[in-house]
Order: C-alpha cells, then structure tokens, then sequence
C-alpha cells in the first residue's frame, strides 16, 4: 500500500520533471531526457506494479524485458542501417 | 482404456469436436482444415502450370492468372505451411511428448483455431467482396497494393485475423513446455520435436505482431489515407518491406524448424540408435530462430536499400545457413552405423534432406550480394523456396504422416504403396521445379502471366512435372484415407520408438496418461 | 504434477501475450523513429500543434489509474471485495475519462481539418502529413487497447461482484492488471514521442 | 578468383556464381553420398545391432567452422562483386529512366526521349531510375543487373555492354496486370553509330521545339497512354480513345452510374483524376497524370483526341 503510493508520487513527479524540461528547450538533449525518464517510469511501473520484481516462478520473467527490448532495438538498429546510409 | 475419439464432452457429434478443448482432437480439426485450404492451393498452383504450359495466353486472362499467384501464395504460406507441423503435430504430440495431459491454455487452443477458421473465411470471402481477388502477390507490397482496386482490404484482415491464431498458438506451446513437463523430463531430455516447436512458438509470439501491425496499417491506408506507407504522401514504401519481412523472413524458419524437428525423430527411431548430437541440433534450433530474425534484408537488396545495410544482412544471411548444416551433418552421422529401416517415414526423412539441402544451398546464392542482383525477383527464387518449403517442411509432413499416423489413428497404412508415391513425388518434384532455377538463372522474371520464347522448353517440362507430382500426391493421400478406415490396427509402438507418445496405447486415450510418466532417460535411447 | 492451470502458468501466458502486445506497438515505433529522423524539422512544427496540458493530464489519469488497478489488486487478495471494488471502479472510470479527452482531442484536431487524408492536412510538408498519420495511428491503436482494458475491467467487476473472482481466485484480475499497466506504459512512451519532444 | 577485370558486370556474377556453384555441388554430392551409402551399408539385414554413439565435439567443431569459413568466403566475393556493381565509374553516360504502368520511357542528357534504350558499346552507361506510380525493377539479365524503380527516390544503376547487340529489358517487380508485358531493349551500338544516332536525333528535337510544341502522337508514346489506349477503336485495357470526343460515355460516379459528353473538361479531368469517373466495363486502373503532365501538353492532348474520328 505504501509503496504503491509512493511510486504513483514518483510517476508524478517524472511527469512533471519531463514537462518541465520539455519547456527548456534542450536542444537534442530533450529527446534524450524524455526517453530515459520514460524507460525509468515504465521500470517503476513493470517492478512495483507489476510484480516483475519479486516473480519468482520462472526464470523467464527476468528476461522478458531485457529480451523484447533488445530485439526491438536490434529491429530499429537494423533499420537505421538502411535508412540513415541510404 | 477408450481413446479419445470415444470419449468426448458433453456434446455430441461434430459438436464433440468443434467445440472439444482435448489437444488430440485440436490437432486433427486442424489436420483436416489444413489440408482442405493446402488442396486448393494445389489446385491454383496445377491452374498456373497450365497456363505457363506456353507463352501467350493459354487458359485464362493476365488479371486472373495475378489473382490466382496471390491466392496461391497466401494459402500455401498463411493457410498451409505456417500453421502446418505445429497446429497439427505439435498440437498433437507436444503435450504427450513432456508428459502432460492437456496445454497450458486449453481454451485458448480452441479458440485459437476458431479464430484461424474465422482467418480463413475471410480469405475466402475476399475473393467475392468488394472488388474481387487480390493480385498483388502475396507479399502485399505497397504502393500497388494501396492502388489497385480488389479487395485488399479484407485480405490484409483475414491474415492479420491469421496472424493472432498464430500468436496464441505460439503463447500455449511457450508455456506448456516451460509449465508441464513431468517430473523428471528435464529441458536435456525433451525430444528434439518438442525444441523445435518451443523455439518455433517463439518466432511465432515475437515477430507475428509485426506483421500485423504492418497489414493494420496497409488497412487504414486503404480506408482512410493514412499516408504513412503511400509515397505520394510522403510515406517510404521501403518500411514496409522492412517491417513485412522482420516477419516473414523469421516465418520461413517457422515454417521449416518443426519439420527439422520431424526429421530429428524419425531417423534415430528408424536407425535404432540415438541421435548423433543431440545438443548440437537443440542449439542450432535456438541459433536458427534468434539469428533467423535479423536478416529479413536479403529481400531486399536491390530495393534502394543502403549498402550498408545489404552488406550486413548478406553476412547474417550467411551466418544462419551454419546451424542448417550442423543439422544436417548431423542427421546424416545418425545414420552411421545404426541398423536402419527404409521404412516410409525415414525415406521421406531422407528425401527431405536431399531436398532441403538443394533449396538451402540456392539460397546461398540469393544471399550473397553480386548473383542476387541477378537472381531476385526470377524463377530461381521461386525454385529455392518450393525446394525448401515443399521439398522441406511439405516432404517432413509426409514423413510425420507416415510416422504418426498408426499413433494418431490406431491403423497402419499400406506399407508398399508409399513408396510407389515416393517415386512419383521424387521425379515430379524434381522435373516441375529444378527446371525453374535453370529459367532463373537465363533471366525468367517470376510473377509472369506471359513470357519470352527462349523459355518455352523449361516452362513446358515444368509442367510436365506438376502433373507427375500430383499422381504421386493423389496416390499417397488415397492410400492414407483408405487405412483410415480399412487399415490394419496396430500395437501401441510399430515402429519401437522410445519417446512418451510411443507408451502409450494407439490411439491415446482421453487424458494421455493414466499416471503421469517419471522420466529417467533421454529421448532417444534404445536399450 | 504441476496442474495445467497454475498461477504462474497463467501468469506466464499473460506476460508472452503482452510481449506481443509490445512488439505490435513495436512496429509504430520503428516508423516513428525513422520518420523522425528523416523530417526533424517537420515534426517538430508539428508537434508544437499538440495539446501538451491536455497530454499531461491524460498522462496523470493513466498513471493514477495504474495505481488504483494496483489497490484493488492488493484488496482482493487481503480479502476486501467492496474496497477492491471500489477502486476497480476508480480505475474504469478513469479509463473512461482518458477516452473522453482523447476524443475531445481528436474532434478538435478534426475541425481544424487535421485528420488522414484532408485536404488541409496534404497541402502541408510531407513530414507533418506523416507526424499526424503515426498520431493518429499511435493513439488510435492505444485507445483502442485502453477501450479494450475498459471492457475487462468490467468484466472483472461483475465476476468479484458475483462472487467467482475472490480472494483464493484472483489471477483473473491480476492479469487484467497486467494488461492495463502495459497500456500505461505504453502511453508513457507515447507521451513524450508526441507531445514533449518538439 | 578473377573478378571484373573487365568490368563487365555478367562476368563479375557469373565468376561468384560459379564458385558458389562449385561449393554447393560438392557438399550436396558429399552429403548425398554418404547418406545413401550409410542407409546401404549399416541396412538392418546386414548390420543388426546398431551402435551408440552419441556425438563427437572435435566433428561438431569441424562441421561448424568450416562451412562457417566456406560461407565467409561466399559472402566475401558477394560483397566484391557487388562493390563493383555499385561504383559507378566516373564521367559514365547518364540516362534517366522513368518506370510507368506499363512502359519504359529513356530520357538523354540531350532531351530525346526514347522507349528503347540506345547505348555505345563499351562505354559506362549510368541510368537514374524513377516510378511514377508503384515499384517496378529494372532488369537486363544478359547483363545481371537489376535495380527497383521506387516512387519518390532516384535508383542509379550501371552497366557496361561488351558487344554490339540487342538486349531484354524486364520488369522484374511485380506491377499489376501487365507486368509481364512491360518489356524494353537495349541496343548496343558501335560507337559511331551511337553518335550518329545520338546526335542526329539531338537535331531533330531541336528543330520540333523551334516549331512549336510536341505533336500529339508522340506525346500519348511518351506519356505511355499507348499502352493501354489504342487510337483504331479496339479496347484494350482501357477504352480507345478514337472517336472518343464527343461521345457520350456512360460512367460510374462514387458507384453510379451516369451518361456524360465527352467534352473538353471531361477529357482533361480524365487525364488529372481518372478516377473520379470511370467509364464503365473497364477497372478504376488509370495512373493519374497530375504533377506528370504540363497544361500545355494536356491541351496538345485533348487537341489531338479530338482529332481522332
Ligand atoms: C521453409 C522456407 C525457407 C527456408 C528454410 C529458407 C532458407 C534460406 N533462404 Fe529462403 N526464401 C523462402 C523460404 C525459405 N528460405 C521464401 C518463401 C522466399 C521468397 C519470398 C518471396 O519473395 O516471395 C525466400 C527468399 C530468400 C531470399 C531472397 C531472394 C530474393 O528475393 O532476392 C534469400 C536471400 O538471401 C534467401 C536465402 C535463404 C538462406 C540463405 C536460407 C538458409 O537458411 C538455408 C540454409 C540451408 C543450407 C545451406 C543447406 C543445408 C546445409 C548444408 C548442405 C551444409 C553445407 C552448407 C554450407 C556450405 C553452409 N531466401
Ligand atoms: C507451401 C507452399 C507451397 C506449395 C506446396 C506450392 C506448391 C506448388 N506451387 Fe507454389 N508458390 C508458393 C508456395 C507453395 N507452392 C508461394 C509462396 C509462391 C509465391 C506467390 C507469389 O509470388 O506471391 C508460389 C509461387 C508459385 C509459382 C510462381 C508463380 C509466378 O511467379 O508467376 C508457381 C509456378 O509454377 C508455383 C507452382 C506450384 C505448383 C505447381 C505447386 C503444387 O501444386 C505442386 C503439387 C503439390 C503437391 C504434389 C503436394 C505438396 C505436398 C505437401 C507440401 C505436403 C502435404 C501435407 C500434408 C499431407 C499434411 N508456385
Ligand atoms: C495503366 C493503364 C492506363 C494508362 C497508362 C493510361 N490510361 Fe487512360 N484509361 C485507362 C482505363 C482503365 C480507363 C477507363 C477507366 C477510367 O475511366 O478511369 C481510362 C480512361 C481514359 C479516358 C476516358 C476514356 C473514355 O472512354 O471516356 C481518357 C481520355 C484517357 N484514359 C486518356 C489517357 C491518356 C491521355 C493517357 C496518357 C497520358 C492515359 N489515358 C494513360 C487506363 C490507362
Ligand atoms: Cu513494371 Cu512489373
Ligand atoms: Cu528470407
């Protein structure tokens, strides 16, 4: 109950955090800071909220995340090779 | 006991078995739809041989033999192949292989056929609705497939709807294996069909939602201009060869890794001796599928694509090629010095190899980069995958027919007349499709309602091949439908296998076990 | 022998099933990045058009949704029916609220003349025509998948109200759990790509 | 290996194409071989009593790095023949290429426009290949090179022709009903021929253009219209365009039917939106001429259809 409550006020706060900074102008930087506090409040959401963190059934729930996210970012590489040297 | 043929649910009749959860009785209403679409793709595919049979116009018009190509492809591959070895055997025998009663999801399974019948119906019903069949091959490239006025809508649904019986398919396998092996079948001792189908079931939850995602979108393109695929607004037709492959390039290793799951159980059985590298063969499966989803861009090499990218997906092209040989090789050392049997089984089993390795080893040449340039997009293609695809997985059906089929049914077919078939298959394989990479290699484009004379000769004995390949498709299939009522009943292990469903009574009973099986042994020891 | 239909079991189909979930939102995002990439500066006119408060608030819905999915999980199981009622309802009536704005959103882009294929909107730089195609898309699927987590949710609260969802039977909500929080983080990713990264 | 040392891009394929030839054949004989012989030799009349062996890491070992060595090298030569497919060696001879539903149009540095491809022999020929509508593929396999005609991107490509001769184009990607039939040449001339003719038919445009515009037949071949509209009254894929102004057409409207004169604006519109109406009996096919076709050469065009009784 707690902790739930608690990560809710970090989610929030995130948010606001990347509001904010999205109102700064950065420059190249603010698509870079948005996307890590975007990976930081989905591993808020995926550990406390969804239990990733104390699964204990399998060892396959450790590597579901790792895993899709890397084969997502393979895809994505893989892609940019084509389309950046195009 | 009674079998499962005896003991239903609650319903009855056809009921009992369109609405029954028990994996056997899956396994068949899939064995039989399967078969029901793979018939008609044989059909369109005869159709087209006989309108190649010479240039010109022979039997039908341009726009007709385009739909029919595309039809052709689209069952043959959504309908066929890819639902094939694991709707039908995995189904069937991943469940009794581990030793468990039922999948994970039961329900899920049932529906997931539902769902591939629903897939089918639309296919179908695509071909009388809106502007009639579609002709853009089935690849669906855009922008033609966004232009041209058939229902495409309604077929990129109907295989999307395809796409999500697939992914449950895949979900139930993943989980069943990881869930309910008995005790003692440790992850070293699983037959290597049951490694197949995991690695397999994978692919299947992984990359399908790509293509579905990708044919969502050709949707919405058609029905409300999007524009992120339409070059005329701004879109890159490129991405969508990008994303329609990350799927169906790891599809031909779904459609191709049970069948080498098929192939790793019959030949130890039929040599009497265990496999030769049993963990080299699991790892290459595993290597296969991971490895397989990262080249989808040896399609695409003369597309416009960078260099680059062409550069690094030949090299990963190659890559994947290594783990087919270590199966290959290895299969063949099996056969060292075991005490073998040609009986049906094993002698598709050996056709396979010889097969798969002629369609692999074309493929070899699609992936280096130089003799792509020439070889896209011509018969030789078209040769490579009817060898891999049908002299593969479609030889490694027949090989799993023959094999399961006294398991499945509790009857032994006709012994001798498979190989009167084998020998019609053999020679009509070779005569209708060997000839298409010769054709392939002088320049024969593919998707050509009408061609050049200089490729009359080729095109003409092609032909010839398709009809001698069809006797033998008839005659097997006839002797297999005649031993389903009249065929001899048969023990509970004819051929001396040593993996569960082998222990089990002809046909298996309701719930597979009586008591569920503690497991000592690896799959494949004989004494 | 492990009963076929074991929590972790479940647990486990439902997590391969969000797997492919992730994937299929996985293609939209590599054609955002890459249109991203190739058209900086349109995207950039374009999302400034984007109602960032209005994002912002969604955002803050769907998060505290998350946390109330979370609650009525966590009374079921200590046994408390009514409160874990109480904040499933909390969770679908926030669930309702984000399709709300999202519609208020969309009909006011759409009188603008912005949405696929208007004219208004092909007159303009092939990248913003693009911007507002994956926006339409992106959001569209997504809420498509919240409607859907609405429709569960629902689901859910008749069977704990009937009784056949209770504490010793809960993997059903739990599941339906797991399936919002992913349609949460999927929106935390669409956030920023749309509305915060100008 | 002896790799383009001619640059001749069908000898750069053919020498990688044999040498992958000659691996495959050997290792598919090898692998045929022994399985044939095994099944023989260890049968179960002759050999009983089948032997345990279980694998043998120093054979997994073998079997993995040696195809994996064999399999680098195919990709090496790949890779080398296909570098030199792709550099395209400077001051060669530029062609554009437009790529249409269903024909091919050539256009030279110096404005002639032609539907078969005229280049010297022995020369680097550089073409820059466009679509105007869906993709199609470029392809001369005399001298294996292909290349997609992508909407919205330029594709370069370029060969070199050894000898004088006369050459298949095909459309190697599938474009819808007439794909196979979108077919071109390549002739290779002598180097004087070429100039000749070159330079000949520089002349020729320039005096047209000093006339005035284009004539009206030419522009219906270059435009492609000719492929599916014929000027003698048989319909093709399309509907003759003989006879045509004046008539009155029966349309189908957002999907009703109605009658309309074939005026000037009808005509124009068919050229700009032909699918707005379409003329029943025929599929809704027609590429739209808009951002292809100048106001002047539509005029020319309705012109001229109105000349044709
Ligand atoms: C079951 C299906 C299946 C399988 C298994 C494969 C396997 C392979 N395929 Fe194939 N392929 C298709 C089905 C399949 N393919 C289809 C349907 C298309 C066309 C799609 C379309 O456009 O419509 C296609 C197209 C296709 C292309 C694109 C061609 C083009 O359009 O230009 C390429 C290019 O690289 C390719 C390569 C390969 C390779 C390298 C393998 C390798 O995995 C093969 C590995 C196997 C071996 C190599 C043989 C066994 C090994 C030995 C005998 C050992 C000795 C070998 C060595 C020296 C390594 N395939
Ligand atoms: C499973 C895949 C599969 C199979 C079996 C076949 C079978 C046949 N195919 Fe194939 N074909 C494709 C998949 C397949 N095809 C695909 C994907 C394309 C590309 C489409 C496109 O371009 O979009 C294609 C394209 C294609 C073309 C090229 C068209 C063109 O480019 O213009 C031709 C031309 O002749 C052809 C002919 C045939 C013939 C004569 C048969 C058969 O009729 C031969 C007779 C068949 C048999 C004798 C039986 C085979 C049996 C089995 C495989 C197993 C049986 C299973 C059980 C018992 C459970 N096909
Ligand atoms: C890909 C094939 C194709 C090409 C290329 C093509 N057309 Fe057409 N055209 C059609 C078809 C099919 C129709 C009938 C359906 C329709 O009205 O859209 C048609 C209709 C027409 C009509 C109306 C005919 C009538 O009977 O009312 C005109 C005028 C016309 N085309 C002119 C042209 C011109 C000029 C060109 C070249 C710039 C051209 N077309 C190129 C396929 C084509
Ligand atoms: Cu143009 Cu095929
Ligand atoms: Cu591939």
């Amino acid at each position: 109950m707690r902790t739930y409550i608690l990560v809710w006020l970090m989610l929030v706060a995130l948010t606001g955090v990347a509001v904010s900074v999205a109102g700064m102008d950065w420059g190249r930087w603010s698509m870079a800071s948005a996307l890590v506090i975007a990976f930081f409040k989905s591993g808020l959401i995926l550990n406390y909220f969804m239990h990733l963190k104390d699964e204990k059934g399998s060892s396959l729930f450790k590597w579901i995340i790792p895993g899709v996210l890397s084969i997502l970012i393979l895809f994505i590489g893989l892609t940019f090779l084509d389309v950046a040297f195009r | 006991m009674p079998s499962f043929y005896e003991v239903g649910n609650r319903s009855r009749g056809i009921l009992s078995w369109i609405f029954s959860t028990d994996h056997k009785r899956i396994g068949l209403l899939y064995l039989f739809s399967i078969l029901t679409f793979f018939a008609i793709g044989v059909l369109l595919g005869f159709l087209m041989r006989l309108e190649l049979i010479a240039p010109g116009p022979t039997i039908m018009r341009p726009q007709t033999y385009n739909a029919i190509f595309t039809l052709h492809g689209v069952f043959m591959i959504f309908l066929f192949v890819i639902p094939g070895i694991p709707s039908i055997f995995g189904n069937f025998f991943l469940p009794i292989q581990i030793g468990a009663r039922d999948v994970a999801f039961p329900k899920i399974n049932l529906l997931s056929w539902w769902i591939f019948m629903t897939g089918a119906f639309l296919a179908i019903l695509s071909l009388f609705t809106g502007g009639g069949p579609v002709d853009t091959g089935w690849t669906f490239y855009v922008p033609y497939s966004l232009r041209t006025p058939v229902n495409v809508p309604l077929a990129v649904f109907a295989v999307f709807i395809l796409g999500i019986s697939s992914i449950l398919t895949g979900i139930n396998f993943v989980t069943t294996t990881h869930q309910l092996r008995a005790p003692g079948m440790t992850w070293f001792r699983l037959p290597l069909f049951v490694w197949a189908i995991y690695a397999t079931a994978w692919v299947q939850v992984l990359v399908t939602p790509v293509v579905g995602i990708t044919l969502l979108l050709t949707l919405t393109e058609r029905l409300a201009g999007v524009g992120i695929f339409d070059p005329a607004k701004g879109g890159d037709p490129l991405l969508y060869q990008h994303l329609f492959w990350i799927y169906s390039h790891p599809a031909v290793y779904i459609m191709i890794l049970p069948a080498m799951g098929v192939i790793s159980e019959i030949i130890p059985v039929f040599a009497r001796r265990t496999i030769f590298g049993y963990k080299a063969i699991l790892f290459s499966s595993l290597a296969i599928a991971s490895v397989g989803s990262f080249v989808w861009g040896h399609h695409m090499f003369v597309s416009g694509q960078s260099d680059l990218a062409s550069i690094l997906f030949s090299l990963l092209t190659f890559l994947v090629a290594v783990p087919s040989g270590v199966k290959v090789f290895n299969w063949v050392s099996t056969l060292y010095k075991g005490s073998i049997e040609v009986a049906p089984p094993l002698l598709f089993a050996l056709t396979f190899i010889f097969l798969f390795s002629i369609g692999g080893l074309t493929g070899l040449f699609q992936g280096a980069l130089a003799t792509d340039v020439h070889l896209h997009d011509t018969y030789w293609v078209v040769g490579h995958f009817h060898y891999t695809i049908f002299g593969g997985t479609g030889f490694a059906l027949f090989g799993a027919l023959h094999y399961w089929f006294p398991k499945m049914f509790g009857r032994m077919y006709h012994k001798k007349i498979p190989y009167l078939a084998w020998a019609f298959l053999f020679v009509g394989f070779n005569t209708l499709y060997f000839p298409m990479l010769i054709l392939g290699w002088k320049g024969m484009p593919r998707r050509y309602y009408d061609y050049l004379p200089q490729f009359h000769s080729l095109q003409l004995l092609s032909t010839i091949g398709s009809w001698i390949l069809i006797a033998g498709l008839i005659l097997l299939f006839a002797n297999l439908v005649h031993s389903l009522f009249k065929g001899e009943k048969v023990g509970d292990n004819p051929w001396h296998g040593s993996t569960l469903e082998w222990q089990i009574p002809s046909p298996p009973p309701k719930e597979n076990f009586e008591k569920i099986p503690h497991v000592e042994r690896g799959p494949y020891e004989f004494r | 022998m492990k009963n076929p239909q074991n929590d972790t079991g479940s647990k486990m189909g439902m997590w391969l099933f969000l797997l492919s979930e992730i994937l299929l939102f996985g293609g939209l995002f590599i054609l955002y990045s890459v249109y991203r990439f190739n058209n900086p500066q349109a995207f950039h006119l374009a999302a400034e058009a984007l109602d960032r408060p209005l994002g912002t608030l969604n955002t803050l819905i769907l998060l505290t949704s998350s946390l109330t999915m979370a609650l009525s999980i966590s009374f079921l199981k200590k046994g408390g029916p009514r409160r874990s009622l109480l904040f499933l309802s909390a969770t679908l009536f926030l669930g309702l609220l984000f399709l709300f704005n999202k519609y208020l959103e969309w009909t006011w882009k759409v009188h603008h003349g912005i949405y696929p294929d208007a004219p208004r909107l092909l007159e303009r730089e092939k990248g913003e025509v693009l911007f507002y195609g994956l926006y339409y898309s992106m959001t569209g699927l997504h809420g498509l998948h919240v409607l859907a987590g609405v429709l569960l949710l629902s689901v859910m609260f008749i069977f704990i109200l009937r009784g056949n969802i209770h504490r010793n039977h809960f993997v059903p909500l739990e599941n339906t759990g797991l399936y919002w929080h992913l349609v949460d983080i999927i929106w935390v990713f669409l956030f920023p790509l749309f509305y915060l990264i100008t | 290996m002896i790799r383009g040392v001619t640059g001749l891009s069908n000898e750069v394929v053919d020498n990688v194409f044999l040498f992958i030839a000659a691996i495959s054949v050997f290792m598919l004989v090898l692998i045929t071989f022994l399985m044939i012989y095994f099944t023989f030799r260890y049968r179960r009349k002759r050999n009983p009593q089948p032997e345990d062996i279980r694998g043998n890491l120093w054979l997994e070992i073998l079997w993995t790095v040696i195809p994996t060595l064999l399999v680098l090298s195919m990709f090496y030569y790949g890779w080398t023949g296909f570098r030199s497919l792709k550099k395209i060696p400077e001051g060669a001879f530029k062609v554009k290429v437009a790529a249409r539903q269903w024909s091919w149009l050539f256009e030279y540095e110096n404005g002639v426009k032609t539907e078969e491809l005229m280049v010297p022999v022995g020369k680097p020929i550089h073409l820059l290949l466009t679509s105007q509508d869906v993709i199609h593929s470029f392809y001369i396999p005399a001298f294996r090179v292909k290349q997609d005609a992508v909407p919205g991107m330029v594709a370069p490509l370029w060969f070199k022709a050894g000898e004088v001769g006369t050459y298949d184009v095909l459309c190697a990607e599938y474009c819808g009903r007439q794909h196979s039939y979108m077919l071109a040449r390549v002739k290779v001339l002598s180097e004087e021929e070429f100039n000749r003719w070159y330079e000949g038919k520089g002349k020729e445009l320039q005096m047209e253009r000093a006339r005035g515009l284009p004539r009206g037949p030419q522009l219906l071949q270059e435009k492609g219209c000719l492929v599916c509209h014929s000027l003698d009254g048989a319909p093709r894929i399309g509907p003759t365009l003989k006879g045509l102004f004046g008539k009155s057409v029966i349309v189908l409207k957002d999907g009703k039917e109605q009658k309309v004169q074939a005026n000037d604006a009808y005509l124009k519109k068919s050229l700009i939106e032909p699918n707005a109406e379409i003329v029943k009996g025929f599929p809704p096919i027609m590429p739209s001429q808009k951002g292809l076709i100048s106001e002047e050469e539509i005029n020319e065009l309705v012109r001229y259809m109105k000349e044709l009784k």
